[in-house]
């Protein structure tokens, strides 16, 4: 009974990678086909995936399940449930976006589509396993790509030394590509360790004999080693979901990666992080959740308003969008920490909506600083004067990422607050409504900056709209912010049994589900 | 004669070694002029080949010279391992014997041989006379290989005459050896002679004296030199610098691979029931070893010494894993040691086949690797990953499985510090992953490996890649393997619980 | 005459080798400590069999011995090499490899 | 799918469609005036559809409402979308698309010198504003109404931010939008309590009275923003750097309206917080006498009428918060017609003499009769002389408020209203009578067909609205009556008194020496103490956080992960001089290990 | 109760000579101090009825390593004679170090009871040590063999010099190395060897 669906959206990719690898150096366009190819394939699969998706019957479908290492209990079980759909969709759709956008890659194009292909054909392995250990590979493989594409194709930044660290200015060259790539893999692997920790205690308490999240997540581990383990789990995925203390990669590791990686990066990557924490720490380790979650609900407040604050004094249009990412992403823990259904509805959305929102900057800025050559948003001014376009998909990038209602940053957030609301923990709420306030201020601010006021100064001289590949991109992920806008239940109605199925584990012995919120 | 069967590798590779000595002898004197086709390493390889084919063809079990050897599974595995390192040795140091000594190589090979035979006998041995004279077997020759490039002089700077450093670096190796010698002869003394057997499987029966305990931990320690553990690991960094480095590269594994099987073999199969005398030294020194040897590696610019240190780190996550001490354990470590064999010999001859370029040993030699010969970058970047523990190398299911048998045995602080430790290791790793793809400063003529050495690091790269991939056959295999030696703990009992066993 | 009284012998040579191995400068010197720590091994070897029985004791010192020769000849071969190198047998002149 | 229903479809999703159009063929709306025809057809498709659901009100009085999941399905609906008609929502629809339509066919003329994409940039945003308040009016929650408000703020601030090469176009277009999120945090909260007590988003449930109160509260700091009252208003004055008929539609008639409709529309809740409604009685008062008192000193005419408007609303609040809401909701009305129709007769006055400043203006009458009588109309009801619409509406709030916490509103809405007779009519005699004072106002000449249209048609409802009282009440549901009582009789005196007051001042055409208490107000108003007190807050303290919080991020928390990498970088370097190449120190560190290894065999814990 | 007194007096000597063989300045004294030593551990094996070990105690190591030490003394030293300073280094260090080894040695040895017992009646004797080597512990013996054989391949390979063999007439001398040049087959020409 293995449909194969699953197992051809996780290769297609990496099978494209590998026709990539094998074309000559020169034959640029063949390379940037065939990586279409597979993002197509990939994300056409992704489309059939969610569509095929019954509602009604819930729980896992499309189940494969080939053996990997039977007798550690290791099985290669692909499976796509309530989240799994929206977030392949998103997935795909950023993939597909982000090749589009490096279609004018210069230097070694060949190997970067190959690490890009790669690099996602991690996260849709990681969206779709059900096995502990599948999942924690499918994780890391995302990890190596990240490093060389930033260390390679990256774009350095200088960051004067200062503050009480200064003497570390000597060993490291802060804000440099290759220092950014070094921190954000160094990091995330640091994250890996605290999960791969955890990962034996859930392996070896569950009997030792299967990685299988279903048994895993049935199995009663004593409240001890739930309280000792959740944290291990929060932290070690938290770190890519930009958790307060472990965020400091983000905004280096985005604003020196190139365009196509940081939209994946934010767009996509940050939400395996999340995804992580609700799949695995919150869904395994119900009694370690509950104990935790008021810390994780006030770290993730932190994380939007310090993130909010942080994004409005950078001149640097990318680490900009990078600290706002770090806030969004706090907005999804925020959702997570609720324990309720809108939470966790909300969470989800929000990955999917801040995916694409993100997206469409990274797009978006990749434009500009082609044109540009700067990312100094003091410098600029009057684009929209020669670039009316970016500016629009601006402006809606920024109107949906400050939670206007008939974009899909709206939907997110209220649902997000509504649960934070519900579960009691008011306090949460009122920095999230307070983070979107002043989202909106350094949003719009940018957005004053950059395009408005009189025309560009003499030094921006090829400043143009996107040309015949970019339109693509940016099409797609605006198209993608309105219509999840106004009609989200688009896919809500897949998130939601999801939701309900993986909170009702959670929530089991402390309140039947009578109504939904 | 079934003894003999039982015993057929070892006289197989004293055999080859004779044979490769006596055609070395009957070749005719080359032309002074042009070079000698290195014959006698080609033989050598293809009898390496054979005899592994060999192991697979015929597997006979039993116990041979009145329980003094035992040929098991264990055994063969390890010899496999073995002949496989033996063979992707040869393989690397062909050309480069072939360079240094172009008339008279059969001594080499000799060395070589005469090292596996040593290796060969040692799973197998249950006999602790037997092990000791194994244990010297393999390791004197070494010290030989180690010194072996003594005529080549590295300009050490103005006007002093060339100096060899192979000299220097064979006599730290040969003295920290000879020194671990006399300590594990007297600690034998003293443990055979309170315990009254040499035999490993009676070893246990009388209860421990201290004098007795004593005699074990002096064994500890005189065997700990040859895996490099923290106390006894300084003559590493300058015995890989010194040495040539496709010796460097079989000697940074398959030693290794023995002394930790001597280990097991002692004091898994032999002293199991006294394990709180010698566990907890074998969880500080592992713990030191990790430590140190991913510290250390940090500032080191000179490649051959950073993998020798990481050599050294990486021996640590074993014993870590031997410090689980049961059947699973022991079939991780194996899974562990197969995976450090291909990726550490790999390493090795790819930074030889860079230095050879005229790169030097240094990150310069690896700077724009990637352009100047991507199947070589390929081949190294799965090696880093394979020692760093990312995914889709042998290497992660390696370091994860170890440290998921020690969790298991209930070592847990071990390998939380394990973790921890490792993740230091990343960076230098990452480093030279930097130079190889990231800068590309120098313009180094592009590396063109002799095409034994390409087919080492090919097959070598195959395995890391292979078995990242598929790592099942491999599992059972190892599996199997540590349960033939210690007795297996029942799965359920062994994982149920988390108190200290 | 008892065991220990030996075994006191044998530990006593055995310290005044490993004293001898870390002091000496040249390296004969220090082959000849090694060779020292190994006859003290040897005497344990013996001593064992003498009193607590069996003939593995002065087997194992046999074969002991024979490793230790054969140890020693390799020593004096990589001697030569670094008397060859360095011009001299002091241990501490060969030592640029190192940090 | 009642009649009613379709009706109201028809005209939400018009504009919609037409906005959608707009934006997404670039061609038609590069083009410029064939996306005015589009646009404005949607608004008159709107508009016809408003009238028959109004005509059809009027002997059909049952809600008809159509509501469809919006997030969540079945049992687990959390929010609903769709369409909600009833008397409220039918007439503010009407007023919305009459005047939308109004301003639209009026920018055809007004704004016909701007480049093609501008002109339909301009319609585009158009059709989106009205796409956004017929969204908010026929919401059938509070959620949807939430969200029709949003819109509308975003509409504004592009609207406003449609001169963006102008840096003060841009600075006020950004401050309208913060302000007014600012504010509308506020509602969001409100819902949320709301939800929390009631589990849903309408405004049918009974609370109790602590969380009716903060409901109430929150949702009026909303209205607070969008309707430009006291501590917020900051932002109206600024936004008529936006075009005219932008300033006639959004930031009188319709926009600034919401926050008195969404009183209207949740009374059943402001009925339960009494306290609520005493504080927008007092602060619509005390807005309404601030506003008119800084109306006072304007010399430009788009600032006068926005103060003005400002005070005109602190007339509804006030009439909301003393209990009436039809009084609040018909001057709404009103006020939404003569205020639309003063804003664009100014707008064509300005069109002529190309300058906001009355002091350019100057005799216009003479020269465009059309636009002065408008005008004048529009002033007179403003002012409630008896007759117009203005009297009428203003009778009806000055009556809900007597007697109301102690007749101090009462007295102060007096005394506003004889202000606001006195400095329409200054406007009226300096813009339109006495002699032109600069040469462009001396050959300005009537605007065209397509200006003028508008004005007549909007001439009509000020005139005669007033008289359709009852015919509205009936449609609110609520008992009407009008009587020539004392109040109404009082409040027209302070008119003629107060235009009498501005003939005697500025008859003669504008007099050098101001009078001394306008003089006074003058530089009071000129320290702009209120908008000086955001400007600091926001400097610093917004932005010193951020500067701040950012040194943090990057030199601190980040410098703390350097920190342990170069921790780990030197102790590598530090245990590094212990490899020192001796060989001795090699056999030392294996005896050492021995030693130790034997110390713990020997007298080791294992014993 | 003679042997006690043979014991006291043998392991007096011994003890002497080890500590001169460690502290002489001259290497070649040195080696002939340690010649004296291992004499008195045969004697002391003698004692211990394992003739056999003594003898080749002296054959071997008196004979053999000792000579075989002078022989390396000589061919390392340029002919200043028999005058070889052996200085020590850090001797307090290694002092404090022995002492602790011997320290804990010591204790272990008295801590463990059973060592008291006379010496046994019967000791073994050469043959049953004949028939042990090459029945029990046979495969041993092969594999030291195959040691012996390795050691001396090895030992020759590395103290040869290169043109050994032509002074032998066993194959044609390759041409001198021309001075102060690199050694022909020049691996690592551009290696520095960072400190």
């Amino acid at each position: 009974m293995n449909s194969h669906l699953l197992s051809i959206i996780v290769a297609a990719p990496a099978i494209a990678a590998l026709f990539v690898m094998l074309t000559p150096q020169t034959a640029k366009l063949a390379i940037r086909v065939w990586s279409l190819i597979g993002a197509t394939i990939s994300f056409a699969g992704s489309l059939v995936a969610i569509r095929s998706y019954d509602t009604a019957l819930g729980g896992l479908q499309r189940v494969e399940d080939y053996p990997l290492v039977p007798s550690m209990g290791v099985h290669l079980k692909l499976a796509v449930d309530g989240w799994g759909g929206p977030l392949l969709v998103l997935t795909g759709v950023i993939l597909f976006a982000g090749v589009l956008a490096s279609w004018t890659v210069k230097t070694r194009d060949r190997e970067f589509f190959v690490l890009l292909l790669v690099l996602t054909a991690g996260v849709f392995g990681v969206f779709v396993s059900q096995d502990l250990l599948v999942f924690f590979l499918f994780y890391e493989i995302a990890v190596l790509p990240m490093y060389v594409l930033i260390g390679i194709w990256g774009s350095s930044h200088k960051v004067p030394p200062k503050g009480p660290f200064k003497f570390v200015w000597k060993l490291f060259d802060i804000g440099g590509k290759q220092y950014a790539a070094m921190k954000l893999t160094l990091m995330l692997l640091v994250g890996s360790a605290a999960i791969m920790a955890a990962l034996f205690v859930m392996y070896l308490k569950a009997g030792g004999t299967t990685f299988d999240l279903g048994v895993l997540g049935a199995t009663k581990y004593d409240r001890q080693t739930q309280i000792v383990v959740f944290p291990l789990v929060w932290l070690g995925f938290g770190t890519l979901a930009g958790v307060f203390p472990f965020h400091t990669w983000s905004p280096d590791g985005h604003a020196s990666a190139p365009t196509a990686v940081s939209m994946l990066h934010a767009g996509v990557l940050m939400k395996l992080g999340a995804f992580g924490v609700m799949r695995i720490g919150m869904v395994i380790l119900p009694e370690g959740a509950r104990f935790w979650v008021p810390v994780v609900g006030a770290v993730a407040a932190i994380n939007v308003l310090y993130g909010a604050f942080a994004a409005m004094s950078q001149t640097d249009l990318k680490y900009i969008i990078a600290y706002s990412s770090v806030s969004h992403m706090g907005i999804v823990m925020l959702g997570a920490a609720t324990l309720t259904p809108a939470g966790w509805n909300g969470a989800v959305f929000q990955m999917v909506a801040h995916g694409i929102m993100t997206g469409l900057f990274f797009a978006l800025v990749g434009l500009v600083y082609e044109r540009a050559h700067t990312r100094a948003i003091l410098k600029m001014g009057g684009f929209a004067n020669v670039m009316p376009a970016v500016a629009a998909f601006f402006t809606l990038g920024c109107l949906s990422s400050l939670g206007l209602p008939g974009t899909a940053g709206f939907v997110s957030e209220f649902m997000v607050f509504l649960g934070a609301w519900k579960s009691g923990h008011y306090l949460w709420a009122i920095p999230g409504v307070l983070g979107a306030f002043v989202t909106a201020i350094y949003v719009l601010r940018a957005t004053r900056t950059i395009f408005w006021g009189e025309g560009p100064s003499h030094d921006f001289h090829e400043l143009s709209d996107p040309k015949k590949t970019e339109w693509g991109a940016l099409v797609i992920l605006g198209a993608g912010l309105v219509i999840l806008g106004f009609w989200p239940r688009l896919i809500l109605d897949y998130i939601e049994p999801g939701s309900v199925e993986h909170l009702g584990k959670v929530l089991a012995p402390v309140a039947t589900l009578a109504r939904l919120p | 004669m079934k003894e003999l069967q039982v015993l057929w590798l070892p006289l197989a590779v004293v055999a080859l070694a004779v044979v490769a000595l006596l055609v070395d002898l009957m070749l005719p004197p080359p032309r002074a002029k042009q070079q000698p086709a290195p014959i006698v390493g080609w033989l050598v390889v293809f009898g390496l080949v054979s005899l592994l084919v060999g192991t697979f063809v015929y597997e006979p079990t039993g116990t041979a010279m009145h329980g003094a050897y035992r040929q098991s599974y264990f055994a063969t595995y390890l010899q496999r391992l073995f002949l496989a390192a033996g063979l992707l040795g040869a393989l690397g140091g062909l050309d480069d014997v072939q360079k240094r000594t172009p008339r008279r190589q059969g001594e080499f090979w000799l060395m070589l041989l005469s090292s596996l035979v040593g290796m060969t006998i040692l799973p197998g041995a249950r006999d602790l006379l037997l092990i000791i004279v194994a244990f010297e077997l393999m390791g004197i020759p070494l010290y030989i290989m180690a010194a072996y490039s003594k005529t080549d002089a590295q300009p050490t700077g103005a006007g002093r005459e060339p100096k060899g450093y192979a000299a220097e670096a064979g006599f730290k190796l040969y003295l920290v050896g000879a020194t671990s010698s006399a300590i594990t002869l007297f600690g034998l003394a003293l443990l055979t002679g309170m315990q009254g057997t040499t035999k490993l499987d009676l070893l246990s029966q009388a209860p421990l004296t201290p004098l007795a305990a004593l005699g074990l931990v002096f064994v500890l320690g005189g065997l700990g030199y040859k895996i490099g553990m923290v106390p006894f690991h300084m003559w590493v960094p300058d015995t890989y610098q010194g040495a040539s480095t496709p010796f460097v590269a079989f000697l940074s594994v398959a030693p290794k691979a023995a002394g930790m099987s001597v280990l097991a073999s002692i004091f898994l199969f032999g002293l199991g029931a006294q394990k709180d005398v010698w566990l907890p030294p074998l969880a500080i020194i592992a713990f030191l070893s990790m430590g140190v040897g991913n510290l250390l590696a940090l500032p080191q610019t000179d490649l051959r010494r950073m993998l020798g240190y990481s050599g050294v780190a990486q021996m640590g996550y074993v014993l870590v894993g031997l410090a689980a001490s049961d059947a699973y354990g022991l079939g991780m470590v194996l899974f562990f040691l197969t995976g450090y064999l291909f990726t550490n010999l790999g390493a090795f001859l790819v930074l030889h086949t860079t230095a050879e370029a005229g790169g030097g040993y240094g990150f310069e030699s690896m700077s724009g690797l990637s352009r100047r010969s991507p199947p070589l970058a390929l081949a190294m970047l799965m090696f880093l990953l394979s020692l760093a523990g990312i995914p889709f190398v042998i290497g992660f299911w390696a370091k994860l499985y170890v440290f998921l048998a020690a969790w298991r045995a209930g070592q847990v602080a071990l390998v939380v510090s394990g973790i921890v430790l490792a993740v230091i290791g990343l960076f230098y790793y990452l480093r030279i992953l930097r130079a190889a793809y990231m800068t590309d400063e120098g313009d180094l003529p592009t590396p063109k490996p002799a095409p034994a050495l390409q087919l080492a690091i090919g097959l070598c790269f195959l395995a890391v890649v292979g078995l990242g991939l598929w790592p099942r056959g491999l599992v059972e295999a190892s599996t199997r393997a540590g349960a033939e030696l210690v007795a297996p703990v029942q799965a359920g009992q062994g994982a149920g619980h988390l108190t200290r066993r | 005459m008892t065991l220990s009284h030996v075994l006191m012998l044998a530990s006593a040579l055995f310290c005044v080798g490993v004293y001898g191995l870390l002091t000496r400068r040249q390296a004969i010197a220090i082959l000849l400590s090694v060779e020292l720590m190994a006859n003290a091994a040897n005497l344990v070897f013996i001593a064992m069999s003498r009193f607590r029985g069996g003939v593995t004791g002065q087997v194992f010192a046999l074969f002991s011995l024979a490793i230790t020769v054969a140890e020693v000849a390799v020593g004096l071969a990589l001697v030569i090499l670094l008397y060859r190198s360095h011009a001299d047998t002091r241990v501490d002149l060969a030592s640029e490899l190192k940090q | 799918m009642t009649p009613p229903v379709l009706y109201a479809l028809v005209a939400l999703w018009t504009p919609a469609i037409a906005a959608l159009l707009l934006a997404i063929l670039y061609p038609l709306r590069k083009k410029g005036q064939p996306a005015a025809v589009v646009a404005i057809l949607g608004s008159l498709v709107s508009l016809g559809a408003a009238i028959t659901l109004f005509t059809d009100r009027l002997h059909d009085d049952a809600t008809h409402r159509l509501v469809v999941p919006w997030i969540g399905s079945g049992a687990s609906t959390i929010a609903e979308v769709g369409v909600h008609v009833d008397g409220v929502s039918a007439s503010m629809l009407v007023v919305v698309t009459l005047v939308a339509t109004c301003v639209q066919v009026f920018s055809i003329g007004y704004m016909h010198d701007e480049p093609p994409e501008a002109y339909g940039r301009y319609f585009t945003y158009h059709a989106l504003f009205l796409f956004s308040m017929n969204l908010l009016v026929v919401a059938p929650n509070i959620l949807q109404l939430f969200a029709g408000w949003e819109l509308v703020g975003v509409t504004s601030y592009l609207l406003i931010g449609f001169y963006f090469k102008k840096p003060s176009a841009a600075r006020a277009a950004v401050k309208a939008f913060w302000v007014t999120k600012f504010a509308d945090m506020g509602l969001l909260f409100g819902l949320l309590v709301l939800f929390a007590a009631s589990g849903t988003f309408g405004w049918e449930p009974t609370l109790s009275p602590p969380v009716a109160t903060a409901v109430t509260l929150l949702f009026f700091l909303a209205v607070v923003g969008k309707s430009a009252q006291f501590p917020l208003h900051v932002w109206l004055p600024d936004a008529m750097e936006g075009p005219t008929p932008v300033s006639a539609l959004l930031h009188a008639a319709t926009m600034v309206a919401a926050g008195v409709f969404l009183v209207v529309r949740a009374n059943p809740l402001f009925e339960q917080a009494p306290i609520t409604r005493s504080i927008m009685l007092g602060l619509g008062a005390a807005t309404a006498l601030f506003a008119a008192l800084l109306a006072l000193v304007q010399t430009d005419i788009k600032k006068t009428l926005a103060y003005s408007t400002c005070s005109q609303l602190g007339y509804m609040v006030a009439a909301l918060g003393a209990g009436s809401m039809l009084g609040g909701f018909f001057h709404l009305t009103t006020h939404a017609f003569f205020k639309a129709l003063l804003f664009l007769a100014a707008g064509s006055a300005i069109h002529a003499v190309h300058s906001n400043e009355i002091t350019d203006m100057g005799g216009l009458a003479k020269r465009m009769p059309l636009t002065a009588t408008a005008f004048s109309v529009g002033a007179l009801a403003l002012a409630g002389v008896p007759g117009l619409s203005g009297f009428f509406s203003k009778d009806l709030v000055l009556e809900s408020v007597e007697g109301k916490l102690g007749n101090v509103p009462y007295a102060v809405l007096m005394l506003t209203a004889f202000l606001t007779a006195f400095y329409m009519g200054k406007v009226v005699f300096v813009a339109f009578f006495g002699k032109p004072s600069g040469e462009k106002a001396a050959h300005a000449h009537e605007s065209g067909p397509s200006m003028s249209g508008p004005l007549v048609v909007l001439m009509v409802p000020t005139v005669v609205a007033g008289y359709f009282g009852a015919t509205f009440a009936k449609v609110q549901g609520e008992p009407y009556h009008f009587a020539f009582g004392a109040g109404p009789a009082t409040a027209s005196a302070l008119g003629l008194a107060g235009i009498g007051l501005a003939y005697a001042v500025y008859g003669r055409g504008p007099r050098a020496a101001v009078p001394a208490p306008i003089a006074m107000i003058d530089r009071v108003a000129k320290t702009r103490a209120v908008n000086r007190v955001y400007e600091w807050g926001f400097r610093n303290v917004t932005l010193v956080l951020a500067d701040g919080l950012a040194f943090i991020d990057r030199y601190v928390v980040d410098g703390l992960i350097n920190l342990l990498g170069w921790g780990a970088i030197e102790g590598g370097r530090k245990l590094r001089p212990i490899q020192t190449g001796l060989a001795p120190d090699y056999v030392l560190a294996v005896v050492l290990g021995v030693v130790g290894l034997a110390v713990w065999a020997v007298f080791g814990s294992w014993r | 109760m003679m042997k006690s007194i043979a014991f006291g007096a043998i392991a007096a000597v011994m003890l002497a000579t080890g500590l001169m063989v460690v502290s002489s300045k001259n290497l070649v004294r040195a080696a002939l101090w340690l010649g004296a030593m291992l004499l008195g551990t045969a004697v002391l094996y003698a004692i211990m009825d394992a003739s056999f070990l003594a003898s080749v105690q002296v054959l071997l190591y008196v004979g053999g390593v000792i000579t075989l030490m002078i022989f390396g003394v000589m061919i390392t030293r340029k002919h200043e004679g028999l005058e070889v300073p052996a200085e020590t280094m850090r001797p307090s260090r290694a002092m404090a170090v022995s002492a602790l080894l011997f320290l804990a040695l010591a204790a272990a040895v008295d801590k463990t009871e059973g060592l008291e017992q006379e010496l046994l009646p019967a000791p073994p004797t050469t043959a049953d040590l004949g028939r042990a080597f090459l029945v029990e512990h046979v495969l041993a013996f092969e594999v030291l063999s195959v040691l012996l054989l390795g050691t001396i391949v090895g030992a020759i390979v590395l103290a040869r010099r290169r043109d050994l063999g032509a002074a032998v007439g066993l194959f044609p001398a390759t041409p001198p190395m021309p001075t102060g040049s690199v050694a022909p087959t020049d691996e690592e020409p551009g290696s520095k060897v960072a400190a």
